[in-house]
């Protein structure tokens, strides 16, 4: 309707590259063979399958063997965190996580809970940033896994995962990280960094939705989720993705090539879009970390509204927003990580979150900054929060 | 745009009726908390058993917005024992209907009239509506 | 390399249909955003989801509300399974399912087993049919799932679903079929079979892989298998795969319409292959039921060589077989589903499923029957199994 | 075609070397069971303590039949003491390697060779290879 859409959305999902939808063309009705297949259809496929493990591989430095296909960010979540507990009960009971984390880890958690295991979920600060040390403190003899996220979806808080992890090594503990917001975002050395498992997910980096990964560092020991046939070295049944599995490698390669000059490119409008909000916008606060942050997350409290009416406006003006983690509306909760930081309930329910791409232009960014400001103010004409609003 | 909300819902949220304070309103209702996410504030001005004139303020979803609206359109003009009798069903059908996760907000606009009609036999006869009790309480109050 | 390749293996996977893969083209890059999103973008694709899903249920004659879109028929049986045990520990800890269902059931309720759940495994004849007796002998108090597959994807046969689900619901159990080899190919009605939940998988029936769906009775209680955000009215985590499950309701539109006359002419090829090679190759015995089987399987046991042998001879000449579940290759034991009607191991080992499909012709068919003898006789030339074998 | 085997391994299998019963055989050994899919039997002719003839017959998969190949390939002229020096290793790394699931096809062709031996041995001297023993024992015995 309007002349061009803006989509500052990023965090939820990316549109495929066009290359990735070109690399997928040939498997869905070409090269169809079941990759399990010894004949010749079967073992084009699986050929496509390897060589698509070949690219994931590059942009975190893990070996092929060490990386199995998902249908997601939430299975490669479920699996690492049910897969390394139900593989250690001998050893323990224990699961340390945080309260920011997905819902993907904190739900699956939560039903670990219920089943007899015990979690501690670690506060933030008000960054969002877990404090190593209180890691240390939280780890005891029957801990068999740390599970902390490398960047939040929400706010954007870049972890302090190398701490972390140094600390949770030296006491023997499997560390898993959901890497869901920073593969092919940001650069990450599993090797350098020492994690034992890192999710990933290919529709937030511009590759296809329903497929993922789970790096699974060589000798872990993980009991499958998805249990079936032998697929993936016995570690995850059921028919692979074929196409979307070589959408999501062909979109590392792209990842790979446009990494760093896209951060940096995405930082400054970034930069941008929450200088020009704060100019314009009096009673607004940056929710998250003010640097260590993911280059493409701008995430804003705006006093006195609400966020699904600022959304629905945006939208009427054609840009796409978000007011939390789009995996959780519906619910009627603030967002989690909001309230972890301390963001008060009212102002929780008034966060703006919005996440920048590839696509996104400076003009996007002016747009924006110029939309924005007269929505805000029309709603806080009707709210019955604003002294004096009017 | 297939949305969530149907057309109506997005006419009165996007134009609500009704909106701001009323400075000569004898009924004001607050209901919801931020908790929730939804506050709706309700001004009634009522004269000879008549609501005479009626505005809302709202913090709140596209529905809540929606609904208040709505709820003004339907009780102004009308005597309180009819605006009583206004439910949160009558309230989403002239909506052409809700999202079922956001039938709370009609709740919330049943509510906020009838807080502001309590208000008003408050300040009028001394006692409140008789067994009114909204579903959840404002937590703070604000001047206006 | 050869003129033409023919493609007899259909029950490991099928080629998506032109039109499906045409129906997902535009989310991918165009309409990309995330069905849990508010904005435009987010309703666009919600849309299309809904609209797949109301294809679904026309297979069946379901409701789309009773629909879960899934990642295969894997995660869908594991979810079943799971789902409902976990939702129903109060009232009992035990599973009734047969000695022949896929792995993704069998696997699964073996880990329900470790995990202190009791499971029962009926027998099946020698057809590899389910005596409805064995399942009501079998029923305790402690009962609450059954679950036997509708028809078996290695020898074809097709399960007595009606007779078995109306002692399962007078017991008052809750009944689970995985029809990953049916739905698209046979008609099927839940109502009027009284199904509780019922496994799909989308590129067993022309469509994408790495997409299924799991029907779930309205009101029947399940634990999610798939935690995190609230996807698929809480019943199923994780961003939708978008273009997988509008190819695969693209696939049930064309599978509705072709169903009928696709299984006469199937049926019809496939009698013709079992004919032509009893005709021709002695000592052969035809795995399955003669007359209750998949319009597209032929599962025939050739005495004294061994499956893979077979394949690929078969291979080289361009025909593409299998010699059990394609799932299961890579591992050394023959066939449980073999085991299970009684076919001797040498046998078992010596077994060769061809499935045919939508583009087989007369002339494949010819072609296989005159290529398969020579390829027997050569291999049966080199077995010491073979008496007077030269 | 990319598949599970080497070049090397999908030539044997499709022209296997020395296939056949050998009638003047002094030697045969069989190894292997229905139960895990593979059965090889080994006929060799020796003539001053040297293989002058090899032959084999083999039910089993094509690694298992590739190896049986190439195995009556490296021992053929060979003289007993360097056919029993014959290991799965090198019978694989003649193949130009198996897949990592195939490897047991190799040892089964190591044992296959061993096992004729041990039948001439047993046959002309009364007395087998010293400690030989296959790791699975053939279930059931044909005539040939
Ligand atoms: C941090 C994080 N983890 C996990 C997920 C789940 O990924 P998916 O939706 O692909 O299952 C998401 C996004 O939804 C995410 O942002
Ligand atoms: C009967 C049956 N159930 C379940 C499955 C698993 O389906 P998927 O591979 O899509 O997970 C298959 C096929 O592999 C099957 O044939």
């Amino acid at each position: 309707m309007d002349a061009k859409r803006i989509y500052l959305d990023h965090a939820a999902t990316t549109p495929a590259h066009p290359d990735v939808v070109k690399a997928m063309q040939p498997y869905f009705s070409d090269i169809y063979g079941n990759p399990s297949s010894i004949h010749s259809f079967g073992q084009e496929a699986k050929a496509a399958l390897e060589s698509a493990r070949e690219k994931v591989v590059v942009l975190i430095n893990a070996r092929p063997d060490e990386i199995v296909f998902t249908s997601g960010g939430t299975e490669s979540d479920n699996f690492a965190l049910t897969g390394i507990v139900y593989a250690n009960e001998k050893k323990g009971d224990h699961i340390i996580t945080s309260k920011i984390e997905h819902h993907a880890v904190t739900e699956c958690a939560d039903f670990l809970a219920k089943r007899g295991f015990n979690v501690t979920y670690l506060p933030v600060d008000k960054y969002g940033m877990v404090d190593p040390m209180d890691v240390k403190k939280a780890i005891t003899d029957k801990t068999v896994l740390v599970s902390i996220m490398h960047a939040n979806n929400e706010i954007g808080t870049i972890e302090p995962l190398a701490d972390i992890i140094k600390i949770v090594k030296e006491k023997g503990v499997f560390f898993h990280t959901d890497a869901v917001q920073t593969f092919g975002h940001l650069p990450i050395d599993v090797n350098k960094i020492k994690a034992d498992l890192l999710s990933l997910s290919g529709h937030k980096f511009y590759g296809p939705k329903g497929v993922g990964a789970l790096y699974i560092r060589k000798g872990t020991r993980i009991v499958p989720f998805l249990r079936g046939g032998a697929q993936e070295s016995n570690r995850r049944a059921s028919t692979e993705n074929v196409p979307g599995i070589v959408g999501m490698g062909a979109a590392c390669m792209i990842a790979q090539a446009e990494m760093a000059t896209a951060a940096l490119r995405e930082t400054a409008l970034r930069d941008k879009l929450i200088r020009g909000i704060m100019e314009k916008i009096p009673e607004v606060t940056l929710n998250g970390h003010p640097t260590a942050r993911l280059p493409n997350n701008v995430n804003i409290a705006i006093k006195y509204v609400e966020g699904e009416s600022i959304l629905l406006n945006l939208d009427m003006m054609g840009i796409a927003a978000s007011s939390g983690s789009a995996c959780t509306s519906g619910s009627l909760d603030p967002s989690h990580v909001l309230l972890a930081i301390g963001v008060p309930h009212a102002l929780a329910h008034g966060s703006l979150r919005m996440t920048l791409g590839r696509q996104t232009t400076v003009s996007d960014i002016d747009r924006t900054i110029e939309v924005l400001p007269p929505i805000v103010e029309k709603l806080r004409a009707m709210s019955p929060l604003k002294k004096g609003g009017k | 745009m297939a949305g969530p909300y149907s057309e109506k819902v997005m006419d009165h949220f996007m134009h609500p009726r009704n909106v701001g304070e009323l400075p000569d309103a004898n009924g004001i209702g607050q209901v919801g908390n931020p908790v929730c996410g939804d506050i709706m504030k309700m001004y009634i001005k009522v004269k000879d058993n008549i609501i005479t004139d009626v505005k809302f303020q709202t913090f709140g979803c596209g529905a809540a917005i929606a609904t208040s609206s709505m709820a003004t359109e339907l009780i102004k003009g009308k005597t309180l024992e009819e605006a009583l009798k206004l439910t949160n069903k009558a309230v989403a059908e002239a909506l052409d209907g809700l999202p079922k996760v956001k039938m709370h907000c009609s709740v919330l606009a049943e509510e906020a009239v009838q807080a502001a009609i309590d208000d008003y036999l408050k300040k009028t006869t001394g006692k409140g509506l008789p067994g009114f009790k909204p579903h959840e309480e404002p937590l703070e109050e604000h001047e206006h």
